[in-house]
């Protein structure tokens, strides 16, 4: 027994470099307390804990990251965890997400009229997951923070516990989030057992850790349980992802979840399945390059076509969010697939996420201001002349959508075209002309809501019904500064992108 | 002849298929759940006998995390699955589909 | 050894097959269990002796029973009214035919060298007779191993059961309806 | 002024004047036309001006106007002795017309248009006169077009015109079509489109010559001169103020096309002056036999037009190109002259256009009559009257070199005699048929002077021997020889006797047909088939007509049709419902059932184990 | 020098920022919203005329000069804002300065519902058009182009005719499907050209001399060229245009179909034409055939159309073929004959949608053949839209005459078949054209108009109106009567990339003595040094 080896160990848990993630740790359990403590007496408090905590962090994280952004890669927790500047912007970007979900769902709860506290605090433990997730470079970590963030989304998929369609997407996911767990779960023990098996070439000693199963692979690329193994894993991150043929369930969960979850779902999740996937391809699965390639391409072609298709005839809003949103995953992948040669395609596809999350956010955000009483029943045709009735909201409505379509001179757009030049630069031609596709026929959808919502203004002046919806609903100033935010960044980045620039110096 | 680690395998694969089956087949909710737990049991079973063909720890240590989350993904199952069937008066599958197309 | 791990696997594959054809919940809860026992006696053969007890106090008994449980609440013993249609059970019989294939072709095709337990090398966590000093089959290597390298993921076990508690009781807990919860 | 400034200054009057008029007194048709008339007197003094200091040698002065790689128009002026006598005719022709117009014009309320069109018109003819290339003829050849559309469109309020002035201007551009074509050719060929140096390359080097380019360049002619088959339009044009007709359509315009066959003589081949030569003879000879057919007054001379048109081009086509000239020249002065005297019937009458509601009017019009008669005669070449010297000439000059060609124009000689007789014997003759006419005076000096003068010309005109020789040098050695020359010597003699049977034979059968002062159509009445023939204008008109609106506007509608169905229907709404298609397609996927869900994830593990074998 | 670089940010940025005001600051007072508005449409087209008068003394990199570089963020791509003019692209610069304030002054005076927001999008379009023809960087250049391109969507679709909503679809995606695949192979070029950057001028230094291999430029030229191609109407991919102008507002149909659509054809100018002659001569048959298509077959179908704005929407799908058929011949003349031709259609064709629109106010309606008889009672509009027709159908005189002739003399060079084909749009744009004259203008009003107008009198053209057209008019005439104040300089920075050999002359002394003039001296002087250059 050599206790010198566990002290060694126990010497790389670095706990300093999870600062964040305790910190939000700390704050959901505060949440808790006070809620305990306070029990209905000051509930703006817990609201304003809640976010103002998370702004907090993200500013210290902002003014820490001003001083001097890390780079190159930091590895602790005896190899479990490992930290590069990618993972640093993800982390800002889930707290970002984080901070807004919550915003997003400050609206909604008072609406719906649901217990806030639970909310929040699940919501930053999710995102404490999500951020050890993309930082995790060893299946025992990675498969637990999976699974936490899984299973906080099942309980916010089901929040709204009084509305039997929250409650049956919650279900869905849940049978569905197991069986693709148990898929992954049998995918990583496959790697495992193969990797370190003595009798094979090349076998490591710790054979969930990524770097080692690197190796192994490299030495066996054809090893028939290596392939089965990564195909396992990759269906289970594919789910995450909303990748065909993973992504049947979105749409059904998409629309029964509470919408400030959709949004969470739509945008932090997918981008924490999305960097896991660059962490995985371009690092354990790096050699299996000549399986993968045309795996994952034809998996994006797949996805953009689909997503794209399918939400041409789709009227109901949160479906559609979240069809297009199966499209986006399919343009990330076109991404993920350019990484695996080019390698500051790992940027473009941050860059990606994060006009993706600024767009999105933007959008559900007026979604939420849309929404009536059935929070799954949200149809295009409730936008009509919302350009009349709220111009304000209009405007980031079209902003968001317009920028998620990829027009410039809106944030989308450089997205998209980091993407391409990416793919032209790793040669990926067919993955190119579906984008396209894909993107000329997203142009229809996200259109025909903008029109719904703009251009029928100033044609009825008289009294519609719609327009008794106008009273209905008052936009608050937080709301107006966020929201009004939200669009700002994604015109600002649009036309002056130099965040892509600071990414790509990373 | 000795036990051979496709042995384990095999009666593990033969798990992970019956719970995959269980779970097309069945139309009640709890079952399909419990299919599931048997998949990922089938896992664990697997991830045992490689650990020890390995040699090395780290499988029967993950074992112990794959229980944990199991039990916390089957008690929020179940409790959507109860909540559910307040609403519903069902855990068949076929009823549960007003969120569709 | 062979014999016992017949009989175990007999054991654990059998009651699984008829847990997911029993139309009886209930029946389907007890054979589970059943599995699940076998399963741990096959760990034991793995010589994972901690895990063999583990399975069956927490599968077998917490998770299970909380099944039983629920099954009883929710009055479901009674069999299932319809059966699964044709289609389905031929689908599903497909599926499970070619999972079944799947796996063994994968077993066949010789990835692993066919290896068996008397042939193992020198295993640095298993005791041998070249290792004497393994630490595996004590509860104290699962405690060192825990808390030393996967403290991470431990610590992290702990949000994952904080999320779920919170869940479960969001999702369960009857809430006043005329909640006076306006104005933030 | 040096000879560069002269002739800007003559292409910039006019352009001026319509410039002011269009900005400024769009409203004031008094000062309009005041502007244009002065413009129109400038012109003509600053032409005799040049006239008078024209140099003896070709004077050539150009300025790069656009240039683009290897190819440069250049603005350009060649003054030579056509340039001269072209010059010459039209401000000649023009200014009296331009005064004739006040007259004529002074109680239509578009008056400023009119004259402003008027300005244009001047401006760009001018331009083909002096122009030095054939870009530069090209592109003011296509103004005189616009303008006569314009012209022609004065009265825009009747269908009539509408259609007239569209006719007129399509029918030119298929001519100028061709025209353009040649030109292009023409270009590459010659690497230049500079007048004389084709001219002299030709002489260089003669194998340069293409029957198909002059083919092409030939139909520039075709068009503005309004021959076959490209002449439909030129009756219709009638339908604008016929001082209009006077200048453009009778005068200056339609003989544009001779001079741009003179300008470009070198470049002809035997084959397509022969050409030629048949196109003009055939018309100076059909056309003859329509004017029969006509009972408006304007849509006679018309028909005359055409056919004195096939006169001159069957002299290039002979190969005497001045004869040509000089009989352009002697028919811009009857021919005005007759047309005038028709606007200035038209006008006294309150616009009565029909012959056979006239009747008389030598006794209501006495001075506008004998004008008439005067330009009457000339026009039938009767002997020693201007047409007499060119008609005869061209006449000779055929009977010397083609004899075929000879009997066409003689026929066409009878014919005219006979239509402008019966012309006469109906509308001047007898007694008026309507109020109008019966009511009708004679038009003031403002439009007598004008008749006056080119009546005298129509009569005097043709002794090209007293003429300036700067104006007869281009005609002049051709005229005489054909006159004086050896070889011509025994056709002149035939000639002389056969002419003058011609135009008298021509009267003669006239009186016969029509007697004098009737009120209806005799020959109608007795051939009813054969005057419809005429009457429909051997239905050609009726060829195109059909053509127009039974093909091409089917085709058009046609191709419509497949536009709408194939490319925005098919193709386009095509290929988005069938994505429309896939889309409720992949839509109805999503079945709502966890187990139809499942299904799909067997399928990726089994889409995912299938690519890591390699099987796809 | 530094000044006149600023102004060419300058002439994007004003409008720009007039757009955000507008766009912003809701209920603005109408005298300040009419001074923005004034503002951003006047200064690009002052900017463009002082540029003009600066363009030849100023210093030129690459024939580029008043370059300026703004670094926006993706300098790692090689993507900088650089901003400059040269001889090509100062014809279309000046072109958008025109046609832009001309339909800012209709756009002023217009009755739209929420004018202001009308003027803002208008503002920022005019913005993007100025940034399209001064970029030299090809991301901005196609950055600007779809800055401008989305405000005409939203304007179809709030302020559009009848048909707007599936008009403004149509279009959308149509032109997205053009500028994306334009986009693909803009990427694609800077990818492949290896310079690291999509700086027009790099590229063109890098390419000229290490051309790029056969396969790469064929497949870059089709992407362009499709891509390009639909943006500009190209022959069957047409059918947008004139949906899409017919259902669009005035202003912004007159900025698009007048300026923007060129941007298509200046691309392949600037960029395909230059860097992928190999391309070129590789996709023209098929090009031919296109445009050959849009010209024959189009003007066919124009003819066939009896709504007045259908008919003037593909009159110009039809015009575009000449610009197309211009490229096809990789000459000097042909090109330039495009660029000349560009801008005369530009000024033509916003023109007649602008008068179209002045008849639809007086008849209620754009069926032809319901209409007449307006030329007497409506004289200045009736004399300006018979002089627009004829500027569209090429009259020498307007500026439209020299690109089309030139473009003529170009194809003869090509193929004399081709030229003969495409000359017969001459006649047949002269039917349609004059066809629509007789049937609006000319003749009797039908039964239903003059019922109309019993009740409502035609009345003539507004100021506004008027003013618009008369500065779009001012353009035609004085390019149809001075060409070279373009054309020199389209053809001195052609020179070094198209053929530019002339014809075959049969040289020689004249036997005339030619006295020349030279018009204007300093063009000389000037064509001089760049001939010295375009040897290089």
């Amino acid at each position: 027994m050599n206790l010198e080896v566990f002290k060694q160990i126990s010497d790389t848990n670095r706990w300093g470099l999870l600062l964040p993630e305790i910190y939000l740790v700390g704050l959901a359990l505060i949440l808790l307390v006070f809620e305990m403590l306070f029990r209905r007496q000051d509930l703006l408090l817990i609201v304003r804990v809640a976010i103002w905590g998370q702004v907090l962090l993200l500013g210290l994280m902002v003014l820490q990251y001003l001083e001097g952004f890390p780079t190159g890669s930091v590895t602790a927790f005896s190899g479990l965890l490992t930290q590069t500047p990618a993972t640093e912007v993800m982390r800002l970007f889930f707290v970002a997400g984080s901070i807004l979900v919550s915003f997003l769902a400050t609206t909604y709860l008072r609406r719906q009229n649901l217990p806030r506290t639970e909310f929040f605090a699940i919501t930053m433990l999710i995102t404490v997951a999500m951020m050890v997730l993309v930082q995790s470079s060893q299946f025992v970590l990675f498969f637990v923070a999976l699974e936490t963030v899984t299973i906080g989304f099942y309980v916010l998929v089901a929040y709204c516990r009084q509305s039997p369609f929250s409650l049956e997407a919650g279900l869905k996911f849940l049978i569905l989030g197991a069986l693709s767990s148990a898929i992954l779960l049998f995918g990583i023990v496959f790697l495992y057992g193969v990797a370190g098996n003595p009798a094979l070439p090349g076998h490591v000693a710790d054979s969930m850790n990524f770097a080692d199963l690197a190796s192994f692979i490299a030495a066996n690329p054809t090893n028939p349980l290596v392939l089965i193994g990564t195909c396992l894993v990759l269906a289970g991150v594919a789910f995450k992802v909303g990748a065909v043929p993973f992504q049947i369930w979105i749409p059904d969960v998409y629309q029964g979840a509470p919408t400030p979850v959709t949004a969470f779902l739509a945008v932090s999740s997918k981008a924490a399945g999305v960097f896991v996937l660059l962490t995985l391809v371009r690092g354990p699965f790096a050699s299996l390059h000549s399986f993968l390639v045309p795996l994952l391409s034809t998996v994006a072609v797949l996805t953009i076509l689909f997503g794209n298709l399918t939400a041409l005839p789709q009227r109901n809003v949160k479906r559609l969010m979240g069809l297009s949103g199966i499209a986006h995953a399919g343009y990330l992948l076109v991404g993920v697939v350019a990484s695996m040669t080019v390698d500051w395609a790992v940027y473009a596809v941050v860059f990606y996420l994060i006009t993706y999350l600024l767009a999105s956010f933007g959008v559900f955000g007026v979604m939420i201001q849309m929404a009536g009483d059935d929070d799954s029943d949200q149809e295009v045709d409730h936008y009509e002349d919302l350009g009349q009735r709220h111009p304000f909201l209009a405007g980031v409505l079209t902003v968001g959508l317009g920028s998620l379509a990829g027009i410039p001179p809106l944030g989308g757009f450089i997205g998209k075209l980091l993407i391409f030049i990416a793919a032209f630069q790793a040669g990926l031609y067919g993955l190119l002309a579906a984008s396209i596709i894909g993107v000329v026929i997203s142009i229809y959808y996200y259109f025909g809501w903008i029109r719904e919502a703009v251009f029928r203004v100033w044609r009825s002046p008289e009294g519609s019904p719609a327009q008794e919806g106008a009273s209905t609903f008052t936009v608050s100033t937080v709301e107006i500064v966020t929201l009004g935010g939200l669009s700002a960044l994604t015109i600002g980045i649009g036309i002056f992108p130099s965040l892509v620039d600071c990414l790509m110096r990373l | 002849m000795t036990l051979s680690l496709n042995s384990f395998l095999f009666v593990s694969g033969l798990l992970f298929a019956i719970g995959f089956f269980g779970v097309l087949l069945r139309r009640n909710v709890l079952v399909i759940f419990m299919s599931l737990e048997m998949m990922l049991n089938a896992a664990i079973l697997a991830l045992i006998a490689f650990s020890r063909f390995n040699g090395t720890m780290d499988g029967n240590l993950f074992v112990f995390f794959i229980i944990t989350v199991a039990a916390a993904e089957i008690a929020v199952g179940l409790a959507i699955i109860v909540a559910l069937f307040r609403k519903r008066q069902s855990v068949m599958v076929e009823q549960l589909s007003s969120l569709k197309n | 050894m062979d014999v016992l791990f017949i009989i175990f696997a007999v054991l654990t594959v059998v009651p699984a097959l008829l847990m997911v054809v029993s139309r009886n919940p209930v029946n389907g809860a007890m054979f589970m269990i059943i599995s699940f026992v076998g399963m741990a006696a096959l760990f034991v053969l793995l010589e994972a002796f901690l895990l063999a007890i583990l399975q069956v106090l927490v599968y077998a008994g917490a998770i299970m029973v909380l099944f039983l449980f629920i099954i009883m609440l929710l009055d479901m013993d009674e069999v299932e009214k319809i059966k699964p249609g044709t289609v389905t059970s031929i689908a599903s019989g497909i599926s499970l035919a070619l999972i079944i294939v799947g796996v063994a072709v994968l077993l066949g095709s010789d990835g692993l060298a066919g290896q068996s337990v008397a042939h193992l090398a020198a295993a640095p966590d298993f005791p041998s007779a070249d290792n004497p000093m393994g630490l595996a089959l004590s509860a104290k290597a699962y405690g060192f191993g825990l808390f030393t390298k996967y403290m991470l993921p431990f610590q992290l076990t702990g949000v994952l059961l904080l999320v779920s508690m919170i869940g479960v009781i969001i999702i369960s807990k009857k809430r006043e309806t005329s909640q006076g919860q306006e104005q933030s | 002024m040096d000879l560069n400034t002269l002739m800007v200054l003559i292409l910039m009057a006019p352009l001026l004047s319509a410039g002011v008029i269009a900005l400024f007194f769009r409203d004031r048709g008094g000062i309009a036309s005041a502007i244009s008339v002065c413009a129109s007197g400038v012109i003509l003094v600053l032409s005799i001006l040049l006239l008078m200091n024209a140099p003896e040698q070709p004077f050539e002065s150009s300025i790069e106007w656009f240039s683009l790689g290897g190819f440069t128009i250049s603005l350009g002026f060649l003054l030579d002795g056509h340039t001269h006598l072209l010059l010459f005719v039209v401000s000649f022709v023009g200014f009296w017309i331009h005064l004739f117009s006040i007259g004529y014009m002074d109680d239509d309320k578009a008056k400023a248009r009119f004259f402003g069109g008027l300005s244009i018109f001047m401006f760009s003819m001018l331009g083909i006169v002096l122009a030095d290339n054939l870009a530069m003829i090209f592109i003011f050849w296509e103004l005189v077009g616009f303008s006569s559309y314009m012209l022609i469109a004065h009265y825009c309020d009747t269908d009539e015109a509408a259609a007239a002035s569209k006719k007129a201007f399509i029918v030119n551009r298929v001519g100028d079509l061709g025209f353009l074509i040649g030109i292009v050719w023409c270009f590459w060929k010659f690497g230049t489109l500079n007048l004389s140096e084709i001219n002299w390359a030709v002489q260089m080097d003669p194998s340069l010559v293409v029957t198909g380019l002059g083919l092409l360049l030939i139909c520039g002619f075709l068009g503005k001169s309004a021959q076959f088959p490209l002449h439909v339009w030129l009756p219709d044009a009638m339908a604008g103020p016929t001082p209009i007709s006077a200048l453009i359509h009778a005068a200056t315009m339609v003989a544009a096309g001779i001079f741009l066959l003179v300008r470009i003589d070198a470049l002809l081949s035997p084959f397509v002056l022969e050409w030629i030569a048949w196109t003009g003879a055939g018309m100076a000879f059909i056309a003859g036999f329509v004017a029969l057919g006509q009972n408006d007054i304007k849509k006679i001379l018309a028909y005359s037009t055409l056919s004195q048109l096939g006169y001159m081009a069957a002299a290039v086509g002979i190969g005497l190109p001045g004869l040509g000239l000089f009989h352009l020249t002697t028919h811009a002065f009857f021919k005005a002259l007759l047309f005038l005297c028709s606007g200035s019937i038209i006008h006294a009458c309150h616009h009565e256009q029909d012959i056979f509601k006239m009747g008389g009017l030598l006794k209501k019009m006495p001075i506008t009559s004998i004008a008439f008669l005067a330009g009457m005669f000339a026009l039938m070449g009767a002997n020693y009257t201007a047409g007499y010297w060119s008609k005869e000439a061209i006449m000779t000059a055929a009977f010397a070199i083609d004899g075929p060609i000879f009997w066409f124009l003689i026929g066409g000689a009878v014919l005219t005699a006979l239509y402008m007789g019966r012309l006469f014997l109906i509308a001047f003759l007898g007694k008026p048929r309507t109020d109008k006419v019966k009511h009708c005076k004679e038009s003031g000096p403002v439009m007598i002077l004008p008749l006056l003068i080119l009546g005298v010309l129509a009569l005097v005109g043709g002794f090209y021997t007293f003429w300036p020789e700067v104006l007869s040098q281009s005609f002049f050695s051709e005229v005489n020889n054909v006159y004086h020359g050896e070889e011509f010597h025994h056709a002149h003699e035939t000639l002389k006797i056969w002419g003058t049977v011609a135009w008298i034979s021509g009267l003669v059968i006239a009186v016969l047909i029509y007697g004098v002062g009737s009120s209806t159509d005799r020959l109608n009445a007795k051939l009813p088939g054969l005057v419809l023939v005429f009457r429909r204008r051997l239905f050609i008109d009726d060829i195109y007509d059909f053509y127009v609106a039974k093909i091409q506007q089917r085709v058009a509608d046609t191709l419509g049709f497949f536009d709408l169905f194939l490319i925005s229907g098919v193709m386009v709404r095509g290929s988005a419902g069938i994505a429309g298609l896939l889309g409720v397609f992949s839509r109805s996927l999503h079945v709502g059932s966890v187990h139809g869900y499942v299904y799909w994830f067997l399928l990726g593990i089994v889409l995912f184990w299938a690519f890591s074998m390699g099987w796809f | 020098m530094v000044f006149d670089s600023t102004l060419l940010l300058l002439a994007i940025l004003i409008p720009l920022l007039g757009g955000f005001t507008l766009l912003g600051f809701r209920n603005l007072s109408s005298s300040v919203v009419r001074l923005v508005a004034l503002t951003g449409f006047t200064v690009p087209l002052l900017i463009a005329v002082w540029l003009y008068f600066m363009f030849v003394g100023a210093d030129q990199v690459d024939g580029y000069r008043f370059l300026t570089e703004l670094d926006t963020g993706l300098s790692f791509f090689g993507i900088n804002l650089t901003l400059g003019l040269n001889g090509v692209s100062l014809p279309l610069f000046f072109l958008a300065g025109i046609v832009g304030l001309a339909a800012g002054i209709h756009a002023l005076h217009s009755e739209a519902a929420n004018r202001q927001l009308y003027l803002s999008l208008l503002l920022i379009m005019q913005a993007g058009l100025m940034g399209t023809f001064a970029s030299i960087d090809i991301f901005f250049f196609y950055f600007f182009h779809e800055l401008a391109l989305i405000p005409t969507f939203v304007m179809i679709g709030i302020w559009g005719g009848f048909g707007r909503r599936s008009a403004a679809i149509e279009m959308t995606i149509y032109l997205t499907l053009g500028a994306m695949l334009s986009l693909l192979g803009l990427i694609l070029l800077y990818n492949a050209s290896g310079v690291d950057s999509f700086n027009l001028i790099a590229i063109r230094e890098y390419l000229l001399s290490q051309p790029l291999s056969d396969t790469l430029q064929n497949n870059i030229f089709g992407l362009l060229l499709f891509g390009f191609g639909i943006l500009v109407s190209l022959f069957p991919f047409h059918s947008w245009a004139p949906r899409g102008y017919a259902a669009a507002p005035t202003a912004a149909a007159m900025l698009h179909a007048g300026v923007l659509k060129k941007f298509g054809l200046y691309g392949l100018i600037q960029i395909a034409y230059p860097l992928l002659p190999q391309g070129a001569g590789h996709w023209g048959p098929l090009l031919v055939w296109l445009a050959l298509g849009n010209v024959v077959l189009i003007g066919l179908i124009t003819m066939a159309q009896r709504d007045l704005k259908q008919m003037v929407g593909y009159s110009s799908v039809m015009h575009m073929g000449y610009c197309f058929l211009g490229l096809v011949t990789f000459d000097a003349i042909g090109v330039g004959g495009a660029v000349i031709l560009m801008f005369g259609h530009g000024l033509s064709v916003a023109l007649l949608l602008m008068l179209s629109t002045a008849v639809f106010h007086r008849t209620q309606t754009y069926d032809m053949k319901e209409m007449g008889g307006l030329a007497s009672r409506t004289p200045i509009l009736a004399g300006m839209f018979v002089a627009a027709t004829f500027a569209s159908i090429g009259l020498p005189g307007f500026a439209n005459f020299w690109g089309e002739f030139a473009i003529f003399v170009a194809l003869w060079h090509y193929n004399p078949w081709v030229m003969a084909i495409a000359a017969t749009g001459i006649v047949i744009s002269a039917i349609y054209g004059l066809r629509a004259v007789a049937w609006v203008f000319f003749g009797k009003p039908s039964e239903a108009l003059e019922e109309h107008w019993r009740e409502n009198k035609p009345f003539e053209l507004r100021q506004g109106e008027r003013l618009a057209a008369t500065l779009l008019f001012s353009g035609l005439f004085v390019i149809g009567f001075f060409p070279r104040i373009f054309s020199d300089y389209v053809d001195m920075d052609l020179k070094p990339y198209f053929s530019s050999e002339p014809p075959a002359l049969v040289q020689s002394v004249d036997p005339v003595e030619i006295q020349s003039e030279v018009l204007v001296a300093d063009v000389a002087t000037v064509e001089s040094t760049v001939s010295g250059e375009g040897a290089r």
